[in-house]
């Protein structure tokens, strides 16, 4: 179709229209300019924008902190962290500068910077190039944390990422950029920047999810919907701000709630999601809240060992099974 | 076409008295600091820059007031130097509205945006690369100005500060990193990390870029080789750093028992020698009835300000949870129950 | 009285021990060699044991990698950090370094390394020298995260933590370093090394905490006491592996549960705490689990406002109250 | 005493001879493991070192077995130098049980600790500090050894580099840092952020340790400089740095699509002239049907070592989840329900 993009693409089109539209952003990372990102996602734009997509030398800290200089003097950098494992060499300037800097300034600076990093498992990387921090950054008072699933949200998230005031930590997904495909469509969200979408509805379980596992949550769904579980799949776009009146709005029609991510389970943000539903929507509540997440381990290499790690349709189905019978 | 008032200091006599002003300036305000800490009117931590003066006012004494700064956590010189106003500092020591960050912030985080004093970073070295990245972009924006970024000899063992160094080597960037060798990160000595004085800027030198030493004790010194090297960095686009030596004369922090590992009257011997206060006043050189005067003056001007500090309000409690992202942001928030 | 300790001295009088009983024990960190420690926790050590407390440039990342070096070769180095928010620049060598070398490895390689950092607002150092992170390590496998309240447990606690063969990031209490006083007592835990406390029995609701909250909860208690609310004070003192088989058994009695920490309470460890409680203790519970915790704001300097973020007693007061009342 | 079969290779023919198979041995190691990947038989990245066989050999070679290595992503050549068996890091690639790491590292986290292979780590420089402190913990545990870091150009510019450069000059430890200098950091030219050849030794210089250069496409060369720099490292305890000089001649992984940023043919023309392994036959001497006959050889046992790695077992599904914490510890896990 002619209208369809990649995800890849949809990142791509986004840093352009951006790049094209305010002259304040520039773009900023590893291999993202003579290469054209090792996922594609700045490929063409070093040339279309000369002297806005720009190589940094391998010095994550310094370039988030150098990013957050130049918002600070009034530009929108867009820092691409190459894997989202790496971003642990820039913790500092993202939590005690980016996140903490309005504050502290007693609202004299603001750090309009997107930190774009991308996550998950299934590509073979490794436990060095595979692990899911969002929840990380989603306890860092002063960040917004966007993770979106499809290629309209990978567009329009991103566009409006980069005009936020705030600085947003950015979380793609390598396992969709060439496997997810879609039209951007005429606009972002329906109703405010930060709502969550209803991916699929339905009146006996709801899914909440974002990133990749929106589109395992669905496949489960279609199969699950075979037997007579009809699930509502909730894809939260942010997991922060989360759309709490689109999950109170959801479970107190199904009365049933799971929460699946990639990320460990363990002290992850689904543990967020449920303990505020266990306390908002106690009385919403026919069943236990359940999670689906990964297991406390690091990613490992072999992929049949990974496949083990990561949550998918079927371990979903069986889960929300389980749910629904309760 | 530079608006005269923008013109940084340059040798005339008035010029240097200038210099000598800010100094004793800043004294003033630390000494003063000091003496509501003794008195349990403040609390918080204090780091004294007492006896390296020379260095916040010999380098921010070449800047135009377009030009920006970072500092450290021993940044009220800095501060005062580039045009923040001691009530400001002072009220935001106390906690109050009247504060430079609301109260929110304390004395490792002062910011003056408007007198481009961009600010304190209470972690080691974490203000280098802002300093570098608002030079770039403002470079890019189209201002001739220049970014001067403090750090200490400590400091200078940071990841992030070679990073830096290397980053402003690859993509340039109108800065001059002032490196404050105060002899000591904490307990640290730096010979024991760095070696003699001087060894620093050797270092910085391997990065491909200017790097000068100069002794701290002298204002005028300072400020020379800073004028020039600023010159050349706003001429040029491209970074270069200054390693400063002085000693550190009062504890690590207002509390710190240096007792365990300096020797107790160190600090003083080193200001009966070296203090660049007396320097200057020999150099200007001013009698000691005018270098009186206006020391008393400036210790007026303090103590005023000190006063007017405490006619402020305490920040209101609201102000605890607020602020934390855009206003738009977190009215969105307030709307929809984040 | 003799035996007394502060919880300060406890943390040194453990490494004096561990020092002394095994010669793999080293100590590495900024100021704690020449200065004894800005917290005095290693006062006097330096002396005692030569060349096995030391100074170290400041460079934290390279601090801890030289630290599991270190481990590689034979040693168990303890590292402080000397507040926690400083952590940040040391974050890749810990996660993709420490907790995942063993698993990366096939289990070749161990890492039994402890890094000591202090955490807690109230002593007035402002919004870069006060955050709570124990969440962030709790979500990383491979790491155990430690966090005593009293002294004996930080006596205890790091006693054991050093000889953990696994990397344990160990959160101590600076506010309670020197207002906390107690004896070591005889010997650790009860049950197994990572058992909770309960710090006080009670029939009506269980307060799940640790650290510093352990004391608030507990005064709180006392004075629902006199209300007639019995509470229940779990002190997790382990945040990862918590005890689950404890939390269990005190919340089918009191069928009531708020969890009380002083990180930010949005994706904090009490949203795992909650959520598996939610899910495992579904039908123990009798009205909604709560959480208390720190607002999504950083620690402001000024004291008055920094009593506004940290939850003391009477607001624990106030939320048992609530809870108790359902 | 040291055991004969301790000591490193020296300068005897058989020794050379050595160095010289050893680079065959790496050149046929990862040309097979490119045949896998293209024949489909294989997954995950792989960063091949190709051209860069002199750095592995020659620098290994100086090693005793006792010594200690860490590596990069790109670590093939140093593993099979410092003794580790092809046939387990074949199998580790293909995933599987018999692998060095049962198939839960992959590429680029080879470990192999009896022969002394701390391990590659692919964040990149992050394995330096690992061989400082597992070298200065080893002096103290009073064995008389050495540990060589591996780092590339790029990661030069990474600050846990430079931090532990300076904590090796504060605290002294028995490490060689060896910077193979391949001209490229992924698509980054060395020149953008460097300079020219040997100024990061220069750069290193500024440290206050040794740091030399030296050209990476004669192995003899590269062991002379290695042996003697070790030598100094073991006999005083300070750190050293060399940086060798090579050409990626591969793209940066198996299907990165370096035509974007290199002119396709770059690496080819650099084996033409530069080829360690050519250059090596020349200078031994050795006629071609020597060479040639080296080269079969070594090639049998790769293939053989693949055919044996294939004999392998898929690591089991419920090692994924087990071996992240000590075995004691998970076994009381398995019994509390953790
Ligand atoms: C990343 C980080 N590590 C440690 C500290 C604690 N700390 C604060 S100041 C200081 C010493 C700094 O020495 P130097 O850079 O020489 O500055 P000086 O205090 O001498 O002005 C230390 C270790 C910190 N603030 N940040
Ligand atoms: C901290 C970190 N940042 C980025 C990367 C991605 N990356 C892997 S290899 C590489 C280039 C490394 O260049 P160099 O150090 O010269 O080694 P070479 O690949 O040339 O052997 C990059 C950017 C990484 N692995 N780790
Ligand atoms: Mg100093
Ligand atoms: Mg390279």
């Amino acid at each position: 179709m002619a209208g369809e993009l990649k995800y890849a693409e949809a990142i791509r089109r986004a840093l352009a229209d951006e790049l094209a539209t305010d002259p304040a952003v520039v773009v900023m990372g590893q291999e993202i300019e003579a290469l054209g990102g090792v996922f594609t996602a700045t490929q063409g734009l070093a040339e279309r924008f000369e002297g806005r997509v720009l190589d940094t030398p391998l010095a994550e800290s310094a370039t988030v902190g150098w990013a957050i200089g130049a918002a600070m003097a009034g530009l929108r950098p867009v820092v691409e962290i190459m894997f989202m494992d790496f971003i642990t060499t820039a913790m500092d300037q993202i939590v005690n500068g980016a996140a903490k800097l309005r504050y502290m300034s007693g609202g004299q600076v603001a750090v309009p910077i997107v930190i774009r990093t991308p996550s998950d498992a299934g590509t073979g990387h490794g436990p060095q190039h595979s692990q899911h921090l969002e929840t990380w950054f989603a306890h860092v008072p002063g960040l917004v944390v966007a993770m979106p699933s499809t290629v309209a949200d990978a567009y329009w998230m991103l566009r409006h990422s980069i005009q936020d005031d705030n600085p947003v930590v950015f979380v793609e997904s390598k396992y969709l950029y060439f496997r997810e495909s879609g039209e951007i469509g005429a606009t972002g969200a329906a109703d405010h920047p930060y709502a969550a979408r209803i991916a699929r509805s339905g009146r006996s379980v709801t899914i909440v999810t974002a990133g990749r596992m929106v589109a395992e949550s669905l496949a489960a769904a279609e199969s699950l919907a075979t037997e007579g579980i009809d699930c509502e799949v909730v894809d939260l776009r942010f997991i922060w701000p989360y759309d709490r009146e689109a999950l109170t709005e959801s479970v107190e029609r199904t009365n049933r709630l799971i929460v699946v991510h990639e990320a460990v389970g363990d002290f992850g943000w689904g543990g967020e999601v449920c303990s505020w539903a266990a306390s908002e929507l106690f009385y919403s509540l026919d069943a236990p809240i359940r999670r689906l997440a990964a297991p406390r381990a690091p990613i490992p290499f072999a992929s049949h060992l990974e496949s083990v790690i990561v949550p998918d349709r079927s371990a979903i189905e069986s889960a929300v099974r389980d749910l629904a019978r309760h | 076409m530079t608006n005269p008032s923008e013109m940084p200091v340059g040798d005339t006599p008035s010029d240097r008295l200038k210099l000598y002003e800010t100094m004793v300036r800043i004294r003033e305000l630390e000494t003063g600091i000091e003496s509501l800490h003794y008195g349990g009117r403040m609390h918080g931590s204090f780091h004294s820059s007492m006896g390296q003066e020379a260095a916040a006012a010999g380098v921010i004494g070449c800047l135009r007031p377009t030009d920006l700064v970072t500092s450290t956590h021993r940044g009220h010189g800095h501060a005062i130097a580039k045009g923040m106003r001691p009530t400001t500092i002072i009220a935001e020591l106390l906690g109050l509205q009247q504060g430079s960050s609301g109260g929110k912030g304390g004395s490792m985080h002062l910011h003056d945006v408007a007198c481009g004093f961009l600010g304190e970073n209470a972690i080691v070295a974490g203000g280098v690369p802002w300093a570098a990245g608002a030079a770039w972009a403002s470079r890019r924006l189209g201002k001739d100005l220049v970014a001067v970024s403090f750090v200490g000899d400590g400091g200078v063992a940071q990841g992030v500060l070679a990073e830096t160094l290397r980053m402003a080597r690859t993509w340039g960037t109108p800065l001059l990193v002032a490196c404050e060798n105060n002899h000591l990160a904490h307990s640290m000595p730096v010979e024991r990390t760095f070696g003699e004085p001087g060894s620093i800027a050797g270092w910085a030198a391997g990065f491909g870029m200017r790097a000068e030493y100069v002794a701290g004790d002298d204002v005028f010194a300072v400020h020379r080789m800073a004028a020039e090297m600023i010159d050349e960095v706003r001429a040029t686009g491209r970074a270069a750093f200054v390693e400063i030596e002085a000693w550190r004369v009062r504890a690590h922090s207002l509390n710190d028992p240096d007792y365990r590992y300096l020797a107790k009257d160190l600090g003083k011997s080193y200001l009966q020698t070296h203090d660049p206060i007396a320097n200057a006043e020999r150099d200007l050189p001013l009698t000691e009835a005018d270098a009186t005067a206006i020391r008393e003056r400036i210790a007026r001007e303090i103590a005023e300000a000190i006063d007017a500090a405490f006619e402020g309000q305490a920040a209101p409690v609201r102000s605890a949870t607020t602020g934390v992202y855009s206003e738009a942001f977190e009215q969105e928030g307030r709307l929809r129950g984040w």
